[in-house]
């Protein structure tokens, strides 16, 4: 029971060789996850969207990449900051806007609203919104998955906030002891709301706890789609053998407030500071490899850009027409409709 | 029928449920190697082996997130909370998953999950392992409540709430498991949701679930020798609450005490007493008297200890008080 | 009088027992430097600084513990929740600890301590962000629960709970932060435990407290045009519960409508029935009908939301069944 | 906010130098404690003490050199295994014993009981029942003294199997972040009831953990009383000069069941562990390096013991004839007597 491996700093960029033939589909889906956020930052102010609605924008390459590692029959769970990661997924923008406008058509029929976002078809459980509480799910569905013996993994995502609770702990060494193939993931924005991560952390390179749990802890770049997904590539593998969970510390930044009644700089932090974030952003970095490979130039960046753009008002006409839960719908699914 | 301890009864029920359904699991702290801190799951592990029966660190809220979890992907764990004490530390996610996960979810995704271990107060624990939660729990829509009180019903229950697709919080009692009773062999299941009138009456409903039963019975006992026949209903199930059960009692006797472990406050009482008073006003010949514990938490001291417990003669003196005797 | 807004109110609060005492401090998710997720706090940290207005990790059990331990010893912490919700993390220390360890210690250990923030719901914040525990922390004794539903209600309470000795809950509401009232100047201090009669009526008495105060008064309202007089009885302290002022309004009134945010079952109106019907029994002419959230986790639709709601209509309707009109 | 001192192992055996004069002091409180626990257990057996009852014999050295480390001034929680720390520290055995019979005269009046012992005029916070609670606690004495800026230091025991729970995390993160005059005492006999560390702790080195807090980790050898004095004094000169909390790890043994009604061996631990682990006895250990030193002889040994058992006879009698609370007792001590 001791240390699998040496926590690793992993901030090399990741090659191109072995995930080139994906980097269109990559590409376009964080270019998708940047405009549904836009939508829906326009739909929040507009009061489309109500209650709290956190954005995922500048995070993009951490939903693609370590989704691009999974399996369809792995299991995924996260907090409240979901979009992105849902519809890396593969839910749709219209199930997910229409959840937003809490419309009966929404992935959790307009109960759920931003922060429960449920997908069961495609294993994506949520939409957690009490911080780190998502941690142990997320270990229990690994718990499953070696319980029935299949070689299923899970990914759960969480904040660098979240390293503090208890659940983080916890769950964290039952996965240690226990062996459990699961995914740890930090989305390390630098900030927990107003807090920044030296204000909150007695430690702040947070992939070194991992050794307190006996699982490799690795640091990645969260900018770089490419290194994201080869970090989880090699989380995905040590689990599906048998040898346990992995923490990876993916750093990367939040663009906008934390929610939507959260300015994007000035009081906790600068606007030189978010202005610097800008400059790696993961959609630039992204396009700057594929330009440099030869598989992208102006034409087909626009043409990207106008098929999302059109998807995703799609997405959005679809949930203004869509109907409102039937008012009987208060009363459903409280209880398992037929029980003993 | 056999005639069983309640804990070898419980004990019956996760056997019989484990080889029943190959989902059913059972965790927590020293149920296996230890074979349970009060030997609830005896034997389990050296029939189902460590995968089926699993010891966890001293972690309640993680294990038991662990066990909402693996019941979001279809198996049907059984979480052992050494005490419902430690379960305070778990509370959050048996209140804001496992009893929300299907609401949130549009109904997707369900959570058929039994969280169960000894509630309340056993002897000179002292107060912070002697607390009775089930107000606490049966507060909250999402989850339902179960609470038996005898061997057979610990059977039939447990294994009801095994089966039942929604959380179940499962609250037993350590001075329980050692009572023994009569249970039908064989399969044996109880629907939750009903109560049972553990002793049938005519001039006052006494009503208790758990631990105040027995006194229930034994102040129905004294009662009958002063010539006042009492109808004593063990809840069995608190959430859902067998209002029909109640109503029907005291459309009879018109006089109801209500008996509980726990604290009054915002108790369980405090619900039957407004179903009561909503439902069957007109039928109500004096007020509803409750009995519970002291306000006050649990001392150490045994006179102490027992002057704060509700009782049988408590229950006695609250049945001559709705009576309008002495 | 000033007119200030409630968040303005508890910020004067903050500020004048931070004067008055050297040993009170703030402690919380982003009380500091954010100057409160719902900036209460404002001003503040600038005002007192770092060491009195503390900025801390997201670990609600670890930093509610750390305010224990520092009550212990003598300090007077005042501990935000950013919401009542996540406290359920803390809810062991504040349960197992703070409400018990004068007891424990035979009397010699206090826990002058303030857990405060916003309880219940906003709006379409969802399941998990929308609920209201008062009952829960009301049944446990040890523990003092103080909800204010006025500007003025919420300084002068919030500077008594700071003073007093003993552990209070402190549940604000996020949808009262922005409410305006006029505010004593100068000193105000309101003693724990008293209600306060927010409307004075002859015909009817609805009891109610933080979130559904201003609905019933509005209730109040719509029923004064309908010819029927109601008396608005505002909790404030939900425990100690101020019997003396509930009673002495039933005993004009004879019909009551209790009304809450929170759920139905063992909630605080199921123990302000009890005591009434306990104490009042036969001043009443109508069964107390109570007005609560729905049985449901709270949906995030917002029409769903509304639905699940206590609100104005829904009182009116409550208050029409006891007095037997429609 | 780096690690301020790499985790360490201290199984060095203590000096003599700068101790010697307190041996005779520190061996008749370990021998104290050790007939205490003994007459404790056998008042258990005859009904005169209820509930639970966790006996300390085997972990002596662990209290006496820990706690004579500390200022009176300091501050000292611990958990439900606290008669040894409580007679330590410095509360009589009669006040102890009284408490135990559930009387008047007890040192929480006969409310607390053996899990709850508390004495607030020596800093004694308790006795706490629920695994972690403490943790969090302590912490809290530590923030009150630097708040008022004395440079007392607040130390808190708990068992190795509470550092997987929550409570520990937490706590231990906002000491480090902060610097809190902390000291951590995780006194590692081995077992959570029946489960051995390496079932419950996905690392089996737990001093390790401290590096995730930003916090000196310490192994110490508990039965040796002087290295458990040396390793806290320099926690606690670390604390007093504002450099944070530490966290030792004492490695000790448990020579008798977790509580009164579990079997010291034959379940989970076999009797030959047992048998071996007290082949290093924390009290025989003291009494060897005194007699080598000439400090100790057979019949300073005699008279040792004769007076502690006298004083232990003692306080069991007192006990025994001590009242019972009042009846009126129950209602007291609920709430502040005077309050607004
Ligand atoms: C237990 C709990 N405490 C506090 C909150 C309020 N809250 C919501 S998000 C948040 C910050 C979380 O930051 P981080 O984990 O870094 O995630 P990010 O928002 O950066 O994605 C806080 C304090 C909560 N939801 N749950
Ligand atoms: C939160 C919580 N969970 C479970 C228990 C039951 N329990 C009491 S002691 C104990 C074992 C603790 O072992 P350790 O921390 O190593 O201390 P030791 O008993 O060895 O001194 C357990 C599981 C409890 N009191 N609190
Ligand atoms: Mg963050
Ligand atoms: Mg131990």
């Amino acid at each position: 029971m001791e240390v699998t491996q040496a926590p690793a700093r992993a901030k090399r960029r990741g090659p191109d060789a072995p995930f080139a033939n994906q980097y269109h589909a990559w590409l376009r889906t964080m270019v998708l996850i940047r405009h549904f956020e836009e939508k829906a930052g326009e739909a929040y102010a507009l009061g489309q969207i109500g209650g709290f609605c956190h954005l995922y924008i500048g995070q993009e390459a951490v939903a693609v990449g370590t989704l691009a590692a999974l399996r369809p029959d792995d299991y995924v769970i996260s907090a409240y900051r979901e979009h992105g990661q849902a519809l890396a997924r593969g839910m749709t923008p219209r199930s997910v806007m229409a959840e937003l406008f809490g419309k009966a058509t929404g992935c959790s029929k307009g109960k759920g609203g931003s922060m429960h976002l449920f997908d069961a078809s495609i294993n994506f459980m949520g939409g957690h919104g009490i911080v780190g509480g998502q941690i142990p799910l997320g270990a229990g569905f690994a718990f499953a998955a070696k319980y029935r013996g299949t070689d299923q993994v899970s990914l759960t995502y969480f904040g660098e906030a979240a390293v503090n609770i208890g659940s983080f702990h916890e769950a964290l060494n039952m996965a240690g002891l226990w062996k459990l193939p699961a995914i740890f993931v930090i989305e390390n924005n630098g900030y927990g709301m107003g807090t920044a991560l030296k204000r909150a952390s007695a430690i702040t390179e947070l992939y070194r706890r991992a050794a307190s749990y006996g699982m490799p802890g690795v640091e990645v770049d969260g900018q770089d789609v490419v290194a994201v997904k080869q970090a989880t590539d090699d989380a995905v593998a040590h689990a599906r053998a048998g040898a346990g969970p992995t923490l990876l510390e993916i750093k990367t930044f939040r663009y906008v407030g934390h929610s939507m009644s959260d300015a994007a700089s000035g009081t906790y932090r600068s606007k030189e500071e978010l202005d610097s974030s800008r400059q790696r952003d993961p959609i630039v970095l992204l396009e700057m490899r594929m330009r440099e490979l030869g598989m992208l130039d102006d034409d087909s960046v626009k043409k990207l850009e106008a098929e999302v753009i059109e998807e995703i008002a799609d997405a959005v006409k679809f949930a203004e027409e869509s109907p409102e839960p039937e008012p009987g719908a208060l009363w459903t699914d409280v209880y398992a409709p037929a029980t003993t | 029928m056999a005639v069983l301890t309640y804990r070898d009864a419980l004990n019956a029920a996760l056997r019989e449920e484990m080889h029943r359904d190959e989902n059913v699991f059972l965790m927590g702290e020293e149920v296996a190697e230890y074979n349970g801190a009060y030997k609830v799951s005896r034997g389990l592990l050296e029939e189902f082996g460590p995968r089926r029966v699993v010891d966890t660190p001293i972690a309640e809220l993680g294990f038991a997130g662990i066990g909402v979890g693996a019941a979001m992907v279809g198996l049907r764990p059984v979480i052992e909370m050494m005490s419902m004490n430690f379960a305070l530390l778990a509370i959050d996610q048996i209140v804001n998953a496992a009893a929300k996960i299907r609401y949130m979810s549009g109904g997707q995704i369900g959570c058929p999950l039994v969280m169960r271990g000894p509630g309340g107060a056993a002897l000179q624990l002292g107060a912070q392992h002697s607390q009775a939660f089930e107000s606490w729990y049966a507060h909250i829509p999402g989850l339902k409540v179960v609470m038996p009180a005898t061997p057979a019903d610990a059977k039939g229950l447990l294994k009801a709430a095994i089966r039942d697709d929604n959380p179940v919080v499962f609250i037993e009692g350590e001075m329980l498991y050692n009572m023994k009773g009569e249970v039908p062999d064989g399969e044996y299941v109880i629907p939750l949701g009903r109560a049972d009138i553990k002793r049938a009456g005519n001039d006052v409903t006494i009503i208790c679930h758990s631990k105040t039963v027995a006194p229930a019975l034994n102040a129905a006992k004294t009662l009958s020798e002063e010539g006042i026949d009492a109808e004593v209903i063990d809840l069995r199930t608190i959430r859902p609450l067998d209002h029909e059960t109640i109503l029907a009692s005291i459309a009879r006797t018109n006089r109801v005490v209500v008996a509980e472990e726990g604290w009054g406050f915002a108790g369980v009482g405090a619900e039957v007493v407004d179903v009561i008073q909503r439902e069957a006003f007109d039928a109500l010949d004096a007020p509803i008297i409750r009995v519970h514990q002291a306000d006050v938490p649990m001392p150490y001291n045994k006179h102490l200890e027992k002057a704060a417990k509700a009782d049988a003669t408590k229950i006695v003196a609250a049945v001559h008080q709705v009576c309008y005797r002495n």
